[in-house]
């Protein structure tokens, strides 16, 4: 089987910037994105999905090392001082590795 | 004969059972599906008894009550900001709040009409759809002050197209082009089920309330108070303003308690969008947490009640 | 003439479309908002109802029949158990549903009852809240004994404070506080849409009964036989003992109907805290798999036909 | 008098809120419970009928009903591939769609129909299970030819356990055995919230009808042009057949507006397991964002206005 | 804590592969599997799971090296050409390593 | 973008634990989780959602190693036994460590 490298962008945010996170995660250069309905605790409390305003997103995104250095530096940025946010990357082996960018998938520079 | 009002013991139910620490809760699809039942029904209503009212009558008092809408949050700031002390955002945002309305309370409060045989205006839905807007723009004004960069295009479009709102106006609008005789096929769900469907929609938004209690408390004890007193004084305007327009005591009744509700559905999303730094637990504790139930189980009879001294002939 | 009862029918439905491995489920939202209201109406029912008898006529019945359910599950552990060979543990839990009592059965017999024109005492309903808790008591200390370790304040918490029980109990106090007039309003939800919603419950109870089959097959004969000969068994205590009671024909139907019931709500949901090293697969698999169809189908025309012969004047 | 239908509005007012990119959706769970409704009701309805109709009299037009639904896919397979230069895949998978049906086109007509008081067939939902097969069979007959690699037996599941057909004939099945006393305790769900619950479906219809949009801009004028012009001319072939067979004005414009809706239930998910090189957005954008508001809001009147010219006595 | 490395393999897919895509993993020697509902947007355009044709899934695989490669292998020869789905696989540690297949946790082969 | 390693660990498992399982992590330091609704199949058959008793919920917890350790080996030894139960670790990178836990991001001790 041949693999190549990319990085698994997951982001966890308010459902309610969920149109701005996509907006922003197309505009830097991903080819796609997939989201999950969740909820959660963190840092500004309790958001248990019983209804709108306290839901929560999983936002999952698959592209190369640079692509998501530029994602999660600006989801930082410009919402994590105001906005229930977490975001971690990890490292994923695809298969049609064209498919998501064309960076080789080094580590994040 | 003073019966215990069924849909208000739902709520009663709810809070019981999150105060017990129940697992109960309405599924988030379920809950979507009555809110949108509960829009769509007060829309259809309101449009309905708009079709049969010339527009000269009603445009003096849709000027009056948007006036109410811009005056509101202009009283709650400085109280919030200055009396207690709250960050300016903080302040701008919880004024928006409680100049807004609540579209659940309303639909309690003409259950509850409705349920005594006080008639009111039926066109009040259109009362609802315009108090949501002004508490915003002045809350945006209040947080940011006046300039450039508040982008009002886009607010423009989260306030106006957030699914509340468009329901709402939706239900409005085809309740107007059908007509009485038009919305009868969807009556049965609509309107005969609505008083059910309220009581599904308390079931939840008691066991809502509860879960802003512990946010409530880190709050403090002046946005509990505030989230009482306030609402009385909006009464006050609210049925005053009722009465200055020469609405039915039912009518004054509605306005008086759309003045003391507060917003929990466009309200949020869009002062969210527009004034992120403001923390939004603090306005919906207190709006969910207190004004919600305080309405709901002291408020509503007690504006009735005074409406009542207005009213001396009854209606 | 013999109507084929369309009720039953979704149940059979639901059992063909998953024979057949068709894809049709109901989305567990909807579920939930089905189930949901069923148990709502169950209780406001039975409430508007308590609310008209004297507590004094009604305190005795009540003690019996929490009796009867201390008393099933002792039956069956030893069958289990001893005859059946199954693990202590297991047996216990089985034990305890079969002790308790299915919402959904209730359901089910009290539209049989009504579509053919047979009175029952529409108190039923605190029996089912009644019937819920015993068994699992009993159960419980089959298993473990009785000691300390037991943590009674949280079993309670789990057994009194599932959602099942909350709304059932919700809804019948709230029937009981309001009283027949009272419900009235939102009576178009609960109750004139109580058998429609009841037959997409039995759609997709249709559905879960054939996803047990696989682990009932597992299970050998053996339980099987049990899930169809124990509730025959509990039929005949329930029914003599709403005769000895006095109880009406149709209450005499219900209370055998219940006794052959298994709960497969509050139960495994406390069986599984309290009781984990219990397999769920094997309760569930003979609760939903068998004796829940087998009353569905058989059981309940079956008790109706032995009622008869013990009321030769038809009540 | 001509009420605006407001039903019809519902969809208008999804469609709006989509333009104008408002986030209003009804969550999938509430969409699949409003399906579900659609289809079981409709299917009872129908059964109900079935059970007094002689099946002498119904075979012959079973019969020619299947035939057409076998003629539909293979008069549109050559304007496709021909005309319009799709790819034999993509125009043997949209030939399906539109010799197939729409159960919710079916469920706009019967309401425009009973809201103008104009009988029909009330049996109808038969050819509507009958209609959804045969151009699933044509259809992939013509996408990859009559060879052994197809396996029927696995398709047939496909296509006659999906959701869609099985809550359509277990309607049709429930409504023949209960017939239609039997049917009457589970009317208020089914049959009285019918039209309230098609607004619900339309309004979401409406909001995915917009987000095809953005497809067909991609498909090209062609596509959009046959997604209007095949209809015209199915529903001419569908009302000629009406009349021939005798049918009623009503049913006569029933049959016509079957013909000219085009599935997006049973077929899509039966040709993208046949047929999955066929790019399943051109047939979806096609009938759903073209097709179906056009009969919705176009085709159904007009095939009511033609119908009254081939029916001068009124019916 | 005890530790093996395994293989989590993560699916996309519209959902109407669910079936095939379970009887696939299953016939392969997984032992188990995990399914979340999902939306998202890829090289297909968006799938909004607003109804059923327009859901996906998202499937997750915990097994050892070879399985997963045998897996990812089979999925991408029978679904990648006409069906919106990715696939991609990464390192995890688990504790009970025996219920998710003998293979030591190498690399993909 | 400057980032620091932390350890995602995900646990599966029916539906009826989940509060029994946040209160296990929350006590042993997490300083959040993120859950979402799962369905699925392994050595105790298959979980399928269609209700409340056969539902799977899917719980993330990004912390440092030790805590991840210390809450893996706390759920094995507590529910293993008699519950539906899996769960694995990763290595992901996370902006503000700081909020995940203060130990540095080694390899499970
Ligand atoms: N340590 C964590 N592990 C997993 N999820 C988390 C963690 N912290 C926060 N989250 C998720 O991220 C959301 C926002 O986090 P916060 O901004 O910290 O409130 C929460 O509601 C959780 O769903
Ligand atoms: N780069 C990506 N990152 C995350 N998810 C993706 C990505 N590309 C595609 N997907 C998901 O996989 C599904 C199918 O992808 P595709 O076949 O490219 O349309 C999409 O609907 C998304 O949910
Ligand atoms: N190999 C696996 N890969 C992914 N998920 C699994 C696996 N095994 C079990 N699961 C999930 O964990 C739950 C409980 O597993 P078990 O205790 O093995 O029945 C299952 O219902 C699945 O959702
Ligand atoms: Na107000
Ligand atoms: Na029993
Ligand atoms: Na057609």
């Amino acid at each position: 089987m041949q693999t190549e490298t990319r990085k698994l962008l997951t982001v966890i945010c308010e459902a309610s910037l969920e149109a701005r996170v996509i907006a922003d995660v197309e505009r830097l250069g991903a080819r796609g994105y997939t989201i999950t309905e969740a909820r959660g605790k963190g840092g500004r409390g309790v958001r248990d999905a019983g209804w709108d305003r306290s839901a929560n997103v999983r936002i999952e995104v698959v592209c190369d090392a640079p692509t998501a250095s530029a994602i999660a530096t600006h989801l930082r940025d410009h919402y994590y001082e105001h906005f229930a946010m977490i975001l971690f990357v990890a490292d994923v082996e695809v298969l049609r590795a064209e498919k998501f960018g064309p960076g080789a998938g080094r580590g994040l520079p | 004969m003073n019966v215990l009002d069924p849909v208000v013991l739902f709520f009663v139910l709810g809070v019981a059972a999150g105060l017990m620490r129940s697992d109960l809760r309405l599924p988030s699809a379920v809950y979507d599906f009555v809110t949108m039942l509960l829009l769509l029904a007060i829309g259809l209503k309101g449009g309905v008894e708009l079709s049969r009212q010339p527009l000269a009558v009603l445009a003096p008092q849709m000027l009056a009550v948007v006036g109410m809408g811009l005056l509101l949050p202009l009283l709650a700031y400085p109280v919030l900001h200055y009396a207690g002390r709250l960050a300016r955002a903080d302040a701008a945002s919880i004024a928006a709040h409680y100049g807004s309305v609540s579209v659940g309370t309303y639909a309690v409060v003409a259950a509850y009409l409705s349920a005594r045989g006080v008639a009111f205006e039926e066109y009040m839905p259109v009362f609802v759809v315009l108090l949501e807007m002004p508490a915003i723009v002045v809350g945006i004004l209040l947080a940011r002050g006046w300039n450039a960069q508040n982008h009002w295009g886009e607010l423009g479009r989260e306030i106006f197209l957030g699914k509340g709102v468009v329901l709402l106006t939706g239900g409005l609008l085809i309740g107007w082009a059908a007509g009485a005789e038009g919305v009868q096929p969807i009556g049965a769900l609509f309107f005969d089920l609505f008083k059910g469907i309220l009581a599904l929609f308390l079931l939840e938004m008691g066991l809502i309330a509860v879960s802003q209690l512990g946010d409530l408390r880190r709050c403090g004890l002046f946005l509990a108070g505030f989230a009482i007193v306030f609402p009385l004084l909006s009464a006050l305007i609210g049925g005053g303003l009722g009465w200055a327009l020469g609405l039915s005591m039912g009518g004054t009744v509605v306005l008086a308690t759309l003045a003391a509700s507060a917003s929990y559905i466009a309200v949020p999303a869009a002062m969210r969008m527009a004034v992120p730094q403001a923390n939004p637990s603090l306005s919906l504790a207190a709006a969910l947490g207190v004004t919600f139930p305080f309405n709901i189980l002291i408020g509503i009879p007690l504006y009735h009640a005074a409406a009542r001294l207005l009213y001396p002939d009854g209606a």
